[in-house]
């Protein structure tokens, strides 16, 4: 395939991948929330796989392999046993003011053009795009732990912010040395565990429903002044 | 080449010590001994870490199995290794109580294992972070530090404990990951400069070619880098895990945060902040990234100060006090110029030795008291001359008073501070002001006074602290001239320009 | 300084003490007079000192040390305070070895002892004088002070014997003089115990003020404290006639200078007293809270003839 | 030159040791306090007064090192006139209290407040403002400054079991904090246009006007502050009656006169030529201050507190001075403000003196009653004469009344003030005078102030059962005090001397001096002109000696000489009992009626245990009302305000990390 066929392939992917942060952002229930996820971490597997064959790294196929069984199956799979574990699959948590949300998120799409729109210097515009929405999905998974109060939607925003960091170290910048994708791939392990440990021990009271009970430690309270 | 056979062995005792501790003690789960192996581990990375400044003082900068030591970072591992075996020593007694006391049987023997092989790889991390030469490992080390930090801090199982932790764990996580957004974004804007790419990450190839880089990406990915990494210094806004950590956390691990990894974050920026200097050197907004971080370091000292007043708990007191010094410390070097900087640096080192000083004695004020809120902490003096005085000299020499070492740098910040940028002092002044007498306030009440009743003298050993705070004296008193030297160069490499 | 002239000081000292008895009598007599009585002679109140002097001296039991020195130090502080005061003669070593501000500063000696006495016997009326005497010359001394640097600021000098002759030599008639005048007259009023603050001749606790302090005096220390009085009615006597009616004072330390300068001096005094005692019997003695009114009056008096002078008349 | 070195740094050396040995008094050998600290207190005062006596009458100057501070930034040491009068000031109230204290400190010895603190704390207090006096650079400046503040904090809470000490405490350490952070960015403005922290080099160096007058206003503050001047001497009535009585006559014989030093060596020595302007502020300032000050020392029952106030009276006196003399200097007659100048250097030299002597006799009267309350007190001038007498000297001293030191210096900043007709500017010839009138009706206020306390407390008779059984103070007590009198009598009678002497820091600060006195200089005070002014204290003393001598030798003939003793008049009642007499808050009252405007007088009247009312008065000022409480009020309304910052709610800690990157990205690129 010739070049500018690939590029645009990977955009239209790049464009799945920002779809898929909206999809999770404005899920009622986790488990579709959950699929979306899979869904983004396909995705971003099959761009670094791509951008391997493009720029001739073989190292990317590997993390490109890498990603696939983490992000697409492993996580997934671990968040789908809880989910059912803690008996969540069936709570719906409608958003506070959907409409705003939404707006919000398009505004910090838009916000993350007007972002990489200076950048000029020596490289294609495709690799600025990409950056430009790798960035917007971080935001867009920022916006979601803000936005969404179930502990497992926030662990899903946060895993999405991995998934658009991911991104841009892949494509924006031809796959950067390996420690990173290394260090990524260490540390979504150990978090995806640690969020396991923490719902296990929280899984008691309600706070997995609802984050913001989780507020003893707090300031507001009258002290002596 | 001769470099790395000169400071190979020094460099790696240094730092993997500790990561060989981590093993080890997750394997002994024997409560006593398991102590002692930490407090030896510690021990042998400070022997190392002294064996270390003496091979730098002969060679100069060392490059060694992926490891780098420079001017900027040598008192910092140093100061790490001290500050880590004194905490030891400290922990080892103290933890065997407190699980003893707030873990029962079997969970405690575990929860023994679990903290010291923890405690290791926060020690690990930490001077990974510091020496690594690779952006890339600079950033894996510091989520490593947020990691183990977040088990250390849940170790008490508390519902606080936990609730803490988890806040703990998802602050920094965000930061982490926008911090890496960042590391990407330096590289990307080095790629295409970079003889070749596979080096991206090495911070001294990146600072001898950083006049090339795009400006523009530079400054968005410091932007990135100081909100990530910032969260972990405690920059306020995103500093509301700090409180929560270190006051629900085991007290050696609150000395720990305050005294080293907050300093090990800062660190971090520092690092990238020279590599965007130079790319916007010459460009209109040359010092835009000083700016950031005045702006970010006055904010944290109003903040931290404000909260003074309103801590009810002396662990959160203390905490609070800590964003207020980072404040001071990232102003510092927000400011520039030589004399600023050579302030901030001695700043640092200075306020991690009296920090972690000030937690050990806390953590011994709050078992007598058997509380942790200062409304219930009362006439410390009388209960326990040693630990009463103690305490009340170490917030002395916090609050900056000769002649202790914190005197010299707010010294010579301010001086700095009138020479610059002279209106920025009508801010300083007030926070000074709030931060002191919030400090004051509170431990005033703490420390004189009648005992009330039901405060009995523990048993404490406290000279970990008198170590620490003789040293704090002598940097007040006169500053060593390796020291003195060591700090010099690093300014030199800092501000660009070397003192007077 | 010559043998003449230090005889000359001595001579002056003299003077005050013997002439004050007389010029208390002589207002006395001028106000009986004029209240349709004959009053006492002139003499009476040196009479009433020389018996006072003989008879037996009481002490309180309760009464330390301090009661005891007391009513010498004021007296010689008060004879002092005269001495500086030129009387006869300007030049004199008198009024060099100190200026006005030392005499302010002796009569405040004699007064911080006296109410010293009154509070040691421990009786209530004692304090009361006390307290009531301090309030008084708190707003007095600063009044006379300024009343006397308005003087010594076109004078240039604050020597009684500088200011005199710089009025001898350009006497003009300048408001900031009037205003000076009148704080003087009024403190002099205040500080001598005279109606309407004080009055000399009651015994009516509530009232008094001087007469409370030494209420447990007796004998020669009582005779010494009367005495001092009588100096202390003379010097600001002498202080108000020399320094704003200066003719006549000798400027030459010789006998006929002397004696015309004597004449000139009892003939001041002599209008003043009358003065006094009319006023005295015009005016009726003034609730005590109401004299800060009074005294206020003189302080502001004063201050006016001060800015007065430094804005108005600013030549040098 | 090394002579003198040997004695500063042999002071330095002393106090140090002073300082350490009493560390080493605990409840083992407490006596060490007594035999060893103090002694070498005493010694170290006697060593800063030789050698400040020695550099004010030599005019040396000097400079020395230390191997101490940074490499680039070491730590110099200066020695010159200016230093050395205040070096051998603080010499000289130091033998004084470390012989008084040596009885002092034994009551402590079987109390629970501990001793090491006491004695290590009292000797570094000593060797800080030791150590200020002779520093020659910002840096050592700063950290004695700060370390004396420290010490003075940690000897003012010594007894910190009272509530009232506690708070006494924290406030001063927080003024005194802030007045430190003020002092350091005036020294900030200098050495950013010096380059350098060293004086030598901030001397060298002329500001520009608007900078030299923000470096004048940011030192004017910071030491106005330490030196208690309204309206930031809210600290020093609290503080001061906390500290022991020897410390506290340290406190407010010296450490004042420490602020005293820095408020000279900046404004007259560092920034150079003083505009008249600055003079105005100080001169206004401290009037207000000396006014203030003594109504409200008038005004108060507690001994120890209204001394307290009295000195924020007297530091007024001594601004009065400094602020004719920087009027006189920036408007180009040097000589006079030589004469100002030394008015004020002769004032600290005077308030030094009868401070430190009544803050002893109070401490003298504490000892042996335990009492601070006047109007408890009574008839103590039988009961313990020596200190009766002592204080009597000191009373009369600092009202101002002649023959004694205070009146001299008084009748100096008259002096100074009525040269006001040489000056053109028609604002300063109104306003001096003005100053003027306050002096004067400070001058009489202190006096009724005085004789309150003295006839409240030493005459009439004991107003309760523990003054009944006052005892004599020990021999040592007796002897700091009597020092002290002493000198009063001597500053009192050889003003002329003193001058000459003190002539030495306007000639190294102005370049200039007085006229040089005729023959007879040690008799004759002739400031300006033998005509304009004159004042010789022997002979007033001699005059009134030979007056004396001839009223007791003329009453001596004929009269009857017996005295007999008597009941009091009673009359015609009851005798009187002491409750009749009047009390400390009854002798100020009319005074109170008076000025009442000016004052915040709070007056209860509650019902005791058994059924009888009491009378309660307290009467502060509303310094503390206008300008303290609103900021407390503010912060308080902010930091609840800005602990939503904390609300404990993840999301929105989430939220705000969002907000300031995306706030950060848009400032960038803007």
């Amino acid at each position: 395939m010739s070049g500018e066929v690939i590029q645009s392939l990977i955009l239209i992917l790049a464009a799945l991948v920002l779809f898929a942060s909206f999809v999770q952002i404005s899920r009622e229930r986790l488990l579709p929330a959950i699929h979306a996820f899979a869904w983004q971490g396909a995705l971003v597997a099959v761009v670094t796989g791509l951008i391997a064959a493009t720029g001739h790294v073989p190292g990317l196929y590997f993390s490109a392999a890498l990603t696939f069984l983490l992000k697409a199956l492993l996580i997934p799979w671990l968040l789908h046993r809880l989910v059912r574990h803690l008996k969540l699959a069936r709570h719906r948590e409608p958003l506070g003011h959907p409409i705003l949300t939404v707006v919000l998120a398009v505004a910090l799409v838009i916000f993350s053009y007007w972002l990489v729109l200076p950048i000029v210097a020596h490289s294609l515009s495709s690799t600025r795009n990409i950056l430009a929405i790798s960035l917007a999905v971080v935001l867009l998974g920022l916006l979601m732990m803000v936005v969404r109060s179930q502990a497992v939607a926030q662990v899903l925003g946060f895993m999405s912010m991995e998934n658009g960091l991911f991104l841009a170290a892949v494509s924006a910048t031809q796959g950067m040395p390996l420690v990173v994708e290394l260090g990524v791939a260490f540390d979504v392990m150990v978090a995806a565990v640690l969020f396991g440990v923490f719902f296990l021990e929280l899984g008691e009271g309600g706070e997995l429903h609802n984050v913001d009970r989780l507020n003893r430690l707090d300031e507001t309270r009258d002290g002596d002044l | 080449m001769n470099a790395l056979s000169n400071g190979f062995w020094p460099v790696v005792l240094t730092v993997y010590t500790p990561l060989l501790g981590i093993f080890v003690l997750a394997l002994i789960g024997r409560a006593q001994r398991a102590g002692w192996v930490n407090v030896g581990c510690a021990g042998v990375s400070f022997a190392a870490s002294i064996w270390l400044a003496w091979a730098y003082t002969v060679h100069g900068d060392i490059v060694a199995a992926g490891l780098r030591i420079d001017a900027l970072n040598i008192s910092l591992v140093v100061l790490n290794a001290l500050v880590g075996l004194s905490t030891a020593l400290f922990s080892r007694t103290y933890m065997l109580e407190m699980l003893s006391t707030r873990l029962s049987g079997a969970r405690g023997v575990h929860g023994l294992r679990l903290y010291n092989s923890l405690f290791q790889a926060f020690l690990f991390t930490m001077l990974l972070a510091l020496t690594t030469a690779n952006l890339g490992v600079l950033w894996v080390a510091v989520e490593g530090c947020t990691l183990s930090t977040v088990l250390l801090v849940s170790l008490y199982r508390t519902p606080e404990a936990l609730e803490a932790a988890w806040k703990y764990f998802m602050l920094c996580g965000v930061g982490i990951a926008l911090a890496l957004f960042g590391t990407v974004l330096v590289y990307f804007a080095a790629q295409h400069v970079l003889p070749n790419p596979a080096q991206g990450l090495n911070w001294s190839v990146l600072y001898t070619h950083r006049k090339q880089f795009e400006p523009t990406v530079m400054i968005i990915a410091f932007v990135f880098v100081l909100v990530g990494y910032g969260t972990k210094v405690g920059l306020v806004p995103m500093h509301q895990w700090l409180p929560d950590a270190h006051s629900e956390g085991p007290t050696p691990v609150s000395a720990l945060l305050s005294g080293l990894l907050l300093n090990v974050a800062l660190y971090a920026v520092l690092r990238i902040k020279l590599l965007v200097d130079g790319a916007l050197a010459g460009t209109p907004s040359a010092h835009l990234a000083g700016h950031l971080l005045i702006g970010f370091g006055l904010v944290s000292l109003l903040v931290g100060a404000l909260f003074l007043h309103r801590s009810r708990d002396i662990k959160r007191l203390f905490s609070y006090s800590s964003i207020g010094h980072m404040g001071m410390i990232t102003f510092g070097f927000g400011l520039g110029g030589p004399l600023a900087t050579f302030a901030a640096l001695l700043y640092m080192i200075v306020h991690s030795l009296t920090k972690s000083a000030v937690f050990i004695t806390v953590g011994h004020a709050t078992h007598i008291a058997g509380t942790q809120t200062i409304d219930h902490i009362r006439g410390l003096i009388r209960t326990q001359p040693k630990v009463g005085w103690t305490l009340l000299i170490a917030v002395v020499a916090l609050a900056g008073f000769p002649p202790f070492g914190l005197f010299t740098s707010e010294f010579l910040l301010l001086g700095a501070t009138m020479h610059r940028a002279p209106l920025l002092a009508i801010v300083l002044l007030p926070g000074m002001a709030i931060t002191f007498a919030g400090l004051f306030r509170h431990v005033q009440r703490m420390v004189y006074g009648p005992v009330p009743a039901g405060q009995t003298p523990v048993r404490a050993n406290l000279w970990p602290v008198y170590v620490q705070m003789a040293l704090v004296l002598w940097l007040g008193l006169t500053i060593p001239t390796l020291l003195a030297h060591w700090l010099g160069q690093a300014t030199a490499l800092v501000a660009g320009a070397p003192l007077p | 300084m010559n043998t003449a002239g230090i005889a000359f000081s001595v001579l002056q000292g003299l003077a005050y003490v013997l002439l004050a008895p007389l010029l208390l009598g002589w207002v006395g007599k001028v106000k009986a007079t004029l209240q349709n009585r004959r009053g006492a002679g002139v003499l009476q109140p040196a009479r009433n000192v020389y018996k006072l002097l003989g008879k037996e001296t009481r002490v309180a039991h309760t009464a330390s040390p301090l009661f005891r020195i007391t009513p010498y130090v004021v007296f010689v502080a008060t004879l002092l305070a005269a001495a500086i005061v030129p009387l006869l003669a300007t030049n004199l070593p008198s009024a060099a070895v100190a200026d006005i501000i030392v005499v302010a500063g002796l009569l405040g000696l004699a007064r911080f002892f006296l109410a010293l006495a009154g509070m040691d016997v421990g009786t209530a009326f004692g304090g009361m004088g006390a307290s009531r005497e301090m309030m008084v010359s708190s707003f007095a001394e600063p009044a006379l002070l300024m009343a006397v640097f308005t003087l010594a600021w076109s004078a240039h000098s604050t020597n009684l014997a500088g200011i005199i002759d710089h009025q001898l030599s350009d006497a003009r008639l300048l408001p900031s003089m009037l205003f000076a005048l009148a704080s003087l007259v009024l403190v002099a009023v205040a500080e001598t115990g005279r109606i309407p603050v004080d009055n000399p001749s009651t015994h009516l606790e509530l009232t008094m003020i001087h007469e409370a302090m030494i209420l447990e005096y007796s004998g020669r220390h009582l005779a010494l404290l009367e005495w001092a009085a009588q100096i202390r009615l003379m010097l600001y006597g002498a202080l108000i006639a020399n320094i704003f009616f200066p003719w006549g004072i000798a400027t030459r330390p010789s006998l006929l200078a002397l004696a015309m300068g004597m004449a000139a001096i009892v003939g001041k005094l002599l209008i003043l007293g009358a003065g006094l005692a009319l006023s005295e019997t015009v005016a009726a003695k003034m609730r005590f809270f109401k004299t800060p009114i009074f005294l206020s009056l003189a302080f502001l008096l004063a201050l006016i003839g001060l800015l007065s002078h430094v804005i108005l008349e600013s030549g040098g | 030159m090394n002579a003198m070195w040997t004695l500063a740094g042999g002071s330095l050396v002393l106090a140090l040791a002073s300082a350490l040995s009493g560390l080493a008094a605990t409840e083992r050998r407490p006596a060490l306090l007594r035999q060893l600290s103090l002694p070498l207190f005493t010694l170290a005062g006697l060593a800063a007064l030789v050698g400040g006596l020695w550099v004010l009458g030599t005019r040396a100057t000097g400079t020395l090192q230390l191997p101490l501070g940074l490499p680039w930034l070491p730590w110099r040491l200066h020695l010159d006139a200016l230093s050395g009068f205040f070096l051998a000031l603080i010499g000289l109230l130091s033998i004084a209290v470390g012989i008084y204290g040596r009885g002092y400190v034994r009551e402590f010895e079987n109390g629970r407040d501990s001793l090491p603190a006491l004695g290590f704390f009292s000797g570094l207090f000593l060797f800080s403002m030791l150590l200020v006096v002779l520093a020659g650079g910002a840096l050592v400046f700063m950290v004695a400054w700060e370390l004396m503040t420290l010490s003075s904090y940690f000897l003012v809470a010594f007894q910190h079991e009272q509530a009232a000490n506690r708070r006494g405490a924290f406030l001063y350490l927080l003024m005194g904090q802030m007045g430190g952070v003020f002092i350091l960015l005036a020294f900030g403005v200098l050495a950013s246009f010096a380059g350098s922290f060293s004086f030598a080099a901030m001397r060298s160096i002329h500001l520009p006007g608007v900078w030299a007058s923000i470096a004048f206003v940011l030192a004017f503050i910071g030491f106005g502050m330490k030196a208690g001047l309204v309206p930031v001497h809210t600290w020093l009535p609290e503080a001061h009656p906390a500290a022991p009585s020897h410390i506290s006559a340290l406190m407010s014989g010296v450490m004042l006169k420490v602020a005293v030093y820095g408020f000279l060596r900046v404004i007259f020595d560092l920034l150079g030529p003083s505009h008249w302007q600055w003079g105005v502020v100080v001169l206004v300032i401290g009037s207000i201050s000396a006014l203030l000050g003594v109504l409200l020392a008038l005004m108060q029952n507690d001994l120890k507190r209204l001394l307290a106030y009295s000195s924020t009276e007297n530091l007024g006196i001594i601004f009065i001075g400094l602020g004719l003399s920087m009027i006189f200097i920036g408007t180009g007659h040097a000589v006079l403000g030589v004469l100002a100048l030394l008015a004020a250097l002769y004032h600290t030299l005077n308030h030094t003196l009868f401070k430190g002597l009544l803050f002893m006799g109070a401490g003298a009267i504490l000892h042996s009653t335990h009492e601070r309350d006047l109007d408890q007190m009574g008839g103590l001038l039988r009961r313990m004469p020596w200190t009766g007498w002592f204080f009597l000297i000191g009373s009369i001293s600092i009202s101002g009344l002649p023959p004694l030191n205070g009146f001299v210096s008084e009748w100096l900043t008259f002096q100074a003030a009525l040269q006001a007709w040489h000056l053109e500017n028609g604002l300063l010839r109104a306003l001096i005078p003005l100053a003027a009138v306050a002096l004067a009706l400070t001058g009489a206020l202190a006096a009724a102030c005085f004789v309150k306390v003295y006839g409240i407390a030493f005459l009439g008779r004991a107003r309760s059962r523990h003054v009944r059984r006052a005892h004599q103070v020990p021999m040592s007590m007796r002897i700091g005090q009597g020092l002290l009198a002493a000198l009063c009598v001597a500053a009192g009678l050889l003003p002329a001397s003193i001058i000459t002497l003190l002539g030495g820091v306007p000639w190294q600060l102005l370049g200039t001096g007085l006229s040089p006195a005729d023959a007879q200089s040690w008799l004759w005070l002739t400031p300006i002109s033998k005509t304009a002014a004159s004042y010789s204290a022997p002979l007033v003393l001699m005059a009134l000696l030979l007056l004396f001598a001839a009223t007791v030798i003329f009453l001596r003939r004929g009269a009857v000489r017996r005295v007999r003793r008597s009941d009091p008049w009673d009359g015609g009642f009851a005798p009187p009992t002491p409750r009749m007499q009047y009390t400390a808050a009854a002798f100020a009252q009319p005074l109170r009626r008076v000025f009442a405007p000016l004052l915040q007088v709070e007056e209860h009247v509650t019902k005791s245990p058994d059924g009888s009312p009491r009378y309660r008065l307290q009467v502060t000022d509303r310094t503390i009302d206008l300008l303290y409480t609103p900021w407390v009020r503010a912060m308080d309304r902010i930091t609840r305000y800005i602990a939503r910052l904390q609300g404990g709610h993840l999301r929105a800690y989430l939220g705000w990390t969002l907000g300031a990157l995306v706030l950060l990205l848009w400032m960038v690129l803007l």
